[in-house]
């Protein structure tokens, strides 16, 4: 039942803006309808919380602690995004960026993609993973595409071809997973692509077609992840589209793929009685942070440096689920929602750094501290907290990691770190003129929505001193099921 | 098992065709001939398809088989043909550098890929279980025509000539997807052409031309 | 610690007091002789503090408290120095207060003292005295250190009165190699400390090579006596350092009788009859060298004290 | 009894910690009031302060035993452990003591429009304060790196106070970079010392056991991590810039407690967590610790700025201290406990000295500062007739710092140089004759230090005013001078007992080497081995001084007369003398620049004896930068540089990389 509501919300309210998106108070709307979304999703999450992992509509739909969370964490994000995006979108409007039609186009989209993210998550259908997940590329690209300049054209086609080719490696990988299902969970099987049913036997599945399946998958949504190399789309697409949409890109989007790609990996470690999985997503996670944390050296529009940190980032979650186990997993599972959090947070903030000095250039963004200090104070603070400063929860996750690896991969160590220092460099020494200093600039005409960025941050810095026992509990429980 | 063997035969040599007609779209260079060699694939594609149903009777094969037909016989091309024609691109050519060379490493891939089916085949229970290694050779050839393409139009009839041969293995390792996925996939493939269609337009506008060597403005420096 | 302990504190204290003037005018006299001048008579001193006792003071306009307490601050520690070092007797109650490193210490303050006064006035002699002073300061402090170090690494102990103790119970002790190369060393800080040739001249009046001269420049009336004082007394001190160290034969042991004490102050006069005109020889027979020059002598100085604390390590220990 | 004192203990710590924090929020109830936020919650925090060293003189009583406690904050599976032990207790003695200071100077010292607003400061101050006290009591790996970090990013904050001027912005991003390198450090040094038992709790890692080579990278990691926080060379690259930039209430607390909270992580590390080890830990330790102390010296000499000139001298005392540190690893892998103890009390003593009068100094250079607007030396002078105050009280720090008899910073050389003289002992054939040296290292850089002092408070309060605005320097206010006395007052105490700071280390040596020094027959004599082989009693030394100096003073005015004329000074019969013409802090710079020549990378520009209105200017810089620093960076961008390629803009090209790596993968799973 909850999760009709939770996917009908954001299904139901592209449609409807669809139609009534370009009036005045569509923002409004959108914002409705994400709340709702948002009710849902704790209505599930209540559910499951006391109901335990449950299947829905003859097992097409399977929730358990694991996606469960991810939803709960995609309809918060969701919904401080499209708080954060009403007075951003509009301020865009005035300054003659968009059109209302372009803003209809915005606001349904936004909602379609929503409701692929959260259709990725809760479904049990193989195939419709991999369906939502298409969906969720279909509508993103028009959103990045949305302010028609050379720039953002040319990204939106290279995330478009690039995620495209991808995902249908990605669609090989599924078909080569069926076929090794069906002839374990016999010939006419409706079911041989649902993913309980999967897990069940994955111990029976055929090791090598097994292999070959998850490379096809790991590629294909690992494209989406954004692991080195297969990331070049990331950073355009985050640098050109709208503010509010490279917000859940990196926040949102890159979750749900690597949550595609954990799935997958579940089944093939149970296949293949092997570590090579794992070793592939270390080797993947590796590659990906120390590669983006020198590009952060290089960087000079704000929004792409944010966007190689999220490819930092998702490197060092994929590494720790490579690693596996119920500590690394944990530490990732709280990474995924902490860089979340954080990094849409300073998207918002980025955003209005942006607006406020009418360009992305960084060496013209200064001094935001003293021409709107909360936009200051929130761009230094999600920085640092980006960075892994305590008490921060990044650091938290972090440290995590890092104990792991140095437990069960001491070689692993000292590469991380070393990347770390890097892009802690890179990116502070960008941040602190950006922050400090003087500046000519004027004020916005709305004030800017900072409330989410600020209760982003707070989350982000309770769980880094506390986190609640509940909370806890539950990424353990989720952390048991990935660690299988 | 006689006329099994038969269709057998007949599927595999289907799908000789098939590598074949991806082996003549690497190395073509008209946009209109390819589209057309497009069209043909997916008729080989939506023959074998029945073939396949017929022999095995599936009737959840027929359906799909329908399907191919109406998405990539009729509507695709009919969608695709219209574009040409609006953004008069019919007898462009894009130059293609040294036609050999990507045959050979098309050759090479064609090996590798039936190296890496060889296990699935020994383990698929359908009648075209060695074809699998030419559906794999068919994605893998047309990957490579998409990165060896210059030019937006062909670069997404590579795409799709990918996605047949995804829809090829389907059915020749498992009678393809469930039915309720393929809809869904479908559904995706039209939206995509849909925007790949959107997408031409805006390229020309910003552009003037659907040359890809254009898109080369953000990178890093 | 009896009564007469702390009496003879007190008048080891004041018969240092009393005998520093007399021994710089004999030190000044010797030098006469050898450069066959006309010498000046002993009490030459006496007399020079008498007059400037009873002179005004001539204060700079801009001269701070710092500038007037500093001559008093400066001459106590060297009275303080004199109680410690035991020059007469070991019997001194005083003497544990500051060990030698404590002592070392004790002239540092002094030599602080007198070079912030010298940069309190503001004129340019001052200052520059100043940092010509702490310059030779920060190379004759370490130097006068490992001299010391390598007698205490010797005798075991940095208390003074304990070293004379453990030299006098087993004279043999003071064939240490270690100590000749402390010996050297030691002279040579006494030259620099105490603003003797080659490293300054005291009696130069060309304010261009004055160290200790310029700092004083600005000081007239009983501050300058005061301060005059001090530097004989300093000058004393070093002298009775090198005693206890390098021949503390005649100072009086622990409970010695009056007989005894009598005899030691006699050596110690003696000793510094002595050690007053090898001063003055050794002054007369080497040049003043320049002012860049003088580092290096010092250097040399704190290389030698260290090589000395090298050698005993090697041998010795 | 005492179970029940320290239990209150903790949670009284634990509590006032709290109010700290509480403090730093209220501040923010009127960001811009000065009245409120300075005049009103500092003296407040000073107060908490009192407590805070009353919490930890408890920990320091006679039996008292170690108290534990869990707090429900931190990981789910690694809640916030505290610990109050004896080393605790005395690092939290020292931050309180100092701290109370401080933080009634800054009361009166803040004012409105420099910089970041009042309360937003008031915040980061206090937080500063709790997370170094948080730091002393965490008992788990995961607690300290969180207040470690936090006590970073919060003193970052407070240095880039005045964010507008971009070489304090500089400056700031530097320290918090090797802050953030070295933390990376000390936490791969837990994660080493951990071994095999993943709970990450103090309590784990004593009881774990490591391989020698792996305990030896803990030292190590632990050397270089809180050597980066310390500023020991070469990692102090930091430290002269970041100090400087602060609010000088700020460069007290960083100078004066955070190097302190670096001590104390490194001796937690070494003693407390680590086993005795090889000889070479301790060998490595006093190298660096006797090279750092020189170079501070030296640095100091020579430079022009009151505040990097206090810093450098940081530098130097850190190396003083880590030399103490050293010394005693060294006798402990001797099982030469006695000496250990000697050595370590030393280095105690000083960290505690050191953090009494650089806190009191950086407080009368940011005094000076208000009064004059200037902290260049080349323009001071003259002004302890303008300030006499805030001048005798310097005159106090300035002497202790130079390490003269009888103030407290004599007494810590004392101990360390009595230590060193022991080291022949050391049953080692030629570390026996390599350790002994190091004292005339010591000794070298204790007469540098009194240079550098005499450099420094001469020029900047003696002589005369360099420059005509300097004779409107107005007085500090009364809350300032408080402060400043308090810590002076500290000074002379130390210096008057010295046997008591003696006693009261006694009890963490003995509980980190299992050995006291001897205790003395009464508290005014320090006898720390036989009382025979070695005494010192600040108490009769100062009766001495001060009764020689009045009996002098009373018998010249009794025989003779008391009369004074003021004159002119005597011009040397040069007529045209003016202030510029005293020795510049470069002049008197000089010799030193002319003695270490190799050790600066100078630049000078000399006039030409024709010029007329010469001109002299002197540059100098670090080696450092040059060999270490810049070519580290150089690297660093090329690899980038390098790294870019991959993202060239052309679509085929990325196409080209996905295939690869498929068929990569598809390779390595066949």
């Amino acid at each position: 039942m909850e999760i009709l509501l939770v996917l009908g919300c954001p299904l139901l309210g592209a449609m409807l803006l669809a139609v009534v998106g370009a009036k005045r108070y569509a923002a409004e709307v959108s914002v409705a309808i994400s709340l709702a979304t948002l009710l849902a999703a704790t209505a599930l999450v209540l559910r499951i919380i006391h109901g335990g992992s449950m299947t829905a509509l003859h097992e097409e739909f399977f929730i358990d602690p694991f996606n469960v969370f991810l939803v709960a964490l995609t309809a918060l994000v969701g919904f401080t995004t499209s708080v954060f995006s009403r007075p951003y979108m509009r301020i865009e409007a005035e300054h003659g960026r968009l059109t209302a039609a372009r803003l209809r186009l915005y606001h349904s989209m936004y909602q379609l993609f929503m409701a692929a993210m959260l259709l990725a998550l809760t479904t049990n259908n193989m195939g419709f993973l991999w369906v939502s997940m298409e969906m969720a590329t279909l509508s993103t690209v028009l959103l990045v595409s949305l302010y028609r300049t050379r720039a953002s054209v040319e990204a939106a086609w290279k995330y478009f071809i690039l995620c495209g080719v991808g995902i249908a490696l990605a669609l090989f990988g599924t078909a080569l997973l069926y076929a090794a299902a069906e002839n374990v969970l016999g010939g006419e099987g409706m079911n041989a692509l649902l993913w309980t049913h999967l897990n069940a036997v994955k111990g029976q599945l055929e090791p090598r077609v097994m292999g070959l399946a998850f490379v096809f998958l790991l590629v294909g949504y690992g494209t989406k992840v954004g692991l080195a190399p297969l990331h070049n789309w990331l950073p355009d697409a985050h640098a050109e589209g709208p503010t509010p949409v490279s917000a859940v890109l990196s926040g949102l989007l890159l979750n749900v793929a690597l949550y595609a790609v954990i799935r997958c990996k579940i089944l093939a470690d149970g296949a293949l009685h092997s570590t090579l999985p794992g070793h592939m997503l270390m080797g993947f996670g590796l590659l990906s942070t120390v590669l983006a944390s020198f590009f952060l050296w290089r960087q000079r529009d704000i929004k792409r440096l944010f966007a190689y940190s999220s490819i930092e980032h998702m490197g060092i979650i994929t590494f720790a689920f490579g690693m596996g186990g119920p500590i690394a997993n944990f530490a990732a599972l709280l990474h995924m929602t902490m860089h979340s959090l954080t990094k849409s947070a300073i998207f918002f903030a980025a955003g209005h750094a942006t607006q406020l000095s009418g360009t992305q250039r960084m060496d013209k963004i200064r001094g935001l501290l003293a021409i709107h200090p909360s936009v200051g104070w929130g761009l230094m603070l999600g920085g640092l907290a980006i960075l892994g400063m305590p008490p921060f929860g990044v650091f938290t996750s972090e440290y995590l990691v890092l104990i792991t690896a140095m437990r069960d991969h001491p070689w692993a160590t000292p590469i991380l770190l070393v990347a770390l220092a890097v892009a802690f460099a890179a990116i502070f020494s960008r941040l602190q003129p950006m922050v400090f200093g003087d500046t000519d600039d004027r004020p916005l005409p709305h004030s800017p929505a900072l409330v989410p960025v600020f209760i982003h941050l707070g989350i982000v810095l309770m769980m880094g001193v506390y986190i609640p026992p509940a909370l806890a509990e539950w990424y353990r429980l989720a952390a048991r099921l990935i660690a299988g | 098992m006689a006329h099994l063997n038969l269709a057998t035969q007949v599927v595999q040599m289907l799908a000789g065709a098939l590598l074949l007609i991806s082996f003549a779209m690497l190395a073509e260079r008209r946009s209109r001939r390819l589209l057309i060699l497009l069209v043909w694939q997916g008729a080989v594609l939506v023959a074998s398809t029945l073939l396949v149903a017929s022999t095995a009777h599936l009737p959840h094969l027929f359906y799909s088989a329908a399907l191919t037909f109406v998405l990539k016989v009729c509507v695709l091309p009919w969608i695709l043909f219209r574009l040409m024609r609006k953004l008069g691109i019919e007898r462009d050519n894009e130059p293609l550098v040294n036609v050999p060379t990507l045959m050979l490493v098309g050759l090479g891939l064609v090996i590798f890929a039936f190296g890496l089916a060889q296990p699935v085949s020994a383990l698929a229970t359908t009648v075209l279980r060695n074809t699998l290694g030419i559906a794999l050779a068919v994605i893998l050839l047309s990957f490579l025509m998409i990165l060896a393409r210059r030019k937006a139009f062909t670069q997404v009839i590579g795409f799709l000539s990918l996605e047949n041969g995804l829809f090829f293995a389907a059915t020749s390792t498992t009678y393809g997807m469930p039915m309720v996925v393929e809809l869904g996939m479908a559904l995706d493939l039209l939206v995509a052409v849909f925007i790949f269609g959107i997408f031409f337009f805006h390229i020309r506008e910003q552009f003037d031309s659907l040359d890809l060597d254009q898109l080369e403005s953000l990178k890093e420096d | 610690m009896s009564a007469t302990a702390y009496a003879w504190q007190v008048g080891e204290c004041l018969l240092a007091i009393a005998l520093a003037p007399l021994f710089a005018g004999w030190v000044g006299q010797c030098r006469a002789w050898l450069q066959n001048r006309s010498a000046p008579p002993l009490w030459q001193p006496y007399r020079v503090l008498r007059k400037l006792f009873h002179k005004d003071v001539a204060l700079a306009t801009h001269a701070s408290w710092l500038f007037r307490s500093a001559p008093y601050v400066v001459f106590a520690t060297m009275v303080v120095a004199a109680a410690i070092i035991p020059s007469v007797t070991t019997d001194l109650p005083l003497a544990r207060v500051a060990d030698a490193i404590a002592l070392v210490g004790v002239f540092a303050t002094g030599r602080v003292f007198m070079s912030l006064a010298a940069m309190d006035v503001g004129t340019a002699f001052g200052s520059m005295g100043a940092r010509r002073e702490m310059m030779i300061g920060f190379l004759t402090e370490p130097a006068l250190l490992m001299v010391l170090f390598s007698a205490f690494m010797a005798f075991g102990s940095t208390a003074l009165p304990r070293v004379v103790e453990v030299v006098l119970r087993q004279p043999h002790i003071m064939l240490h190699p270690s100590l000749f190369f402390a010996a050297v060393a030691f002279v040579m800080v006494l030259l620099a400390e105490n603003a003797r040739l080659p490293v300054d001249n005291p009696t130069t009046h060309l304010e261009l090579t004055m160290i200790h001269e310029s700092m004083t420049l600005e000081y007239s009336g009983r501050h300058l006596a005061l301060i005059e004082w001090a530097a004989w007394l300093k000058l004393f001190n070093y002298a009775c350092i090198g005693f206890t160290l390098f021949m503390p034969w005649g100072i009086a042991l622990h409970g010695a009788g009056p007989g005894l004490l009598a005899l030691a102050i006699g050596a110690l006069i003696a000793k510094l009859v002595v050690a007053g005109a090898a001063l003055a020889l050794l002054e007369s027979i080497t040049a003043k060298l320049r002012l860049f020059r003088a580092p290096e002598f010092l250097t040399m100085a704190f290389l030698l004290a260290v090589l000395g604390l090298l050698v005993h390590l090697l041998l010795e220990v | 009894m005492n179970g029940i004192a320290s239990t209150t203990a903790l949670t009284a710590l634990l509590g006032l910690i709290a109010a700290w924090l509480v403090l730093g929020a209220l501040g923010l109830a009127r960001p811009n009031s000065i009245r409120w936020v300075a005049r009103t919650l500092f003296p407040v925090g000073a107060l908490i302060a009192l407590g805070v060293a009353g919490a930890g003189a408890v920990a320091l009583t006679a039996h008292f035993s170690a108290q534990t406690a869990v707090l429900p904050l931190g990981l789910p599976s690694l809640h916030f452990h505290v610990r109050l032990d004896a080393l605790s207790g005395f690092f939290l003695l020292l931050l309180g003591i100092a701290g109370a200071g401080i933080s009634v100077f800054a009361a009166g010292y803040f004012r409105a429009g420099e910089g970041t607003a009042p309360g937003m400061m008031g915040l980061q101050y206090h937080l500063f304060l709790a997370s170094m006290a948080l730091v002393i009591l965490a008992d788990d790996a995961y607690m300290f790196m969180v207040a470690w970090e936090t006590m970073a990013l919060s003193s970052y904050f407070l240095v880039v106070t005045q964010h507008r001027l971009p070489e304090i912005r500089r400056a700031g991003f530097l320290y918090l970079l090797m802050a953030h390198v070295g933390a990376l450090g000390i936490l791969l040094c837990f994660g080493v010392l951990q071994g095999g038992s993943w709970l990450m709790t103090f309590d784990a890692m004593r009881g774990a056991t490591l391989a020698p080579a792996w305990a030896s990278a803990a030292f190590v990691l632990a050397l270089l991590g809180f050597g980066a926080k310390a500023g020991l060379v070469p990692l102090h690259v930091w430290l002269p810039e970041a100090h400087p930039a602060a609010p000088s209430p700020v460069s007290a607390m960083m100078s004066g407690l955070m190097l302190k909270v670096a001590v104390y992580g490194m001796l937690r590390v070494s003693w407390d967590l680590l086993h005795a080890g090889p000889w070479w830990w301790g060998l490595l330790t006093l190298g660096v610790g006797l090279g750092t102390a020189m170079y501070g010296a030296i640095f100091a000499a020579v430079q022009t700025d009151m505040k990097r000139l206090l810093a450098y001298s940081s530098i130097e005392n850190i190396g003083l201290i880590f030399a103490g540190i050293g010394l005693a690893l060294l006798c402990r892998s001797f099982d030469m406990r006695l000496l250990a103890a000697l050595a370590l009390a030393a280095a105690l003593i000083h960290s505690f000295n050191h953090a009494l009068f650089k806190s009191l100094l950086f407080l009368a250079t940011g005094s000076v500062m208000h009064a004059t607007g200037e902290r260049s030396l080349g323009k001071l002078g003259g002004l302890i007739r303008y300030m006499p105050w805030v001048a005798g009280l310097a005159l106090i720090g300035s002497l202790a710092i130079a390490g003269l008899p009888p103030l407290n910073g004599f007494v810590s050389e004392w101990l360390l140089l009595q230590a060193f003289l022991q080291t022949p002992q050391i049953p080692h054939a030629f570390l026996n004759m390599i350790v002994p040296l190091g004292a005339a290292i010591v000794s070298l850089t204790a007469a540098l230090a009194g240079y550098v002092m005499v450099k420094f408070y001469g020029v900047v309060f003696l002589g005369q005013p360099r420059e005509r605005a300097l004779e409107q320097a107005h007085p500090a206010g009364w809350l300032e001078r408080t402060g400043l006395s308090w810590l002076a007052l500290g000074c002379v105490l130390v210096g008057v007992f010295p046997q008591v700071a003696l006693d009261v280390v006694g009890r963490i040596t003995g509980q980190l080497v299992g050995a006291t020094v001897q205790r003395g027959p009464s508290p005014w004599w320090m006898t720390p081995l036989a009382s025979n082989q070695a005494s010192y009693s600040g108490l009769w030394l100062w009766a001495g001084l001060v009764l020689v100096v009045a009996a002098t003073f009373v018998l010249v005015r009794r025989f003779y007369h008391g009369r004074v004329r003021r004159t002119p000074a005597w011009d040397c019969g040069y007529r045209w003398q003016t202030p510029r013409m005293q020795d510049s802090a470069e002049g008197f710079g000089q010799p030193i620049r002319h003695l270490f020549g190799p050790v600066f990378r100078m630049q000078r520009e000399l006039p030409l004896p024709s010029d007329p209105q010469p001109q002299y200017r002197v540059q100098i810089e670090e080696h450092f930068w040059h060999a270490l620093y810049l070519p580290l960076s150089r690297f660093v961008l090329r690899t980038a540089e390098r790294v870019t390629i991959l993202q060239g803009g052309r679509l085929a090209t990325y196409l080209l990389y996905s295939f690869l790596t498929l068929i990569l993968l598809l390779v390595w799973v066949l």
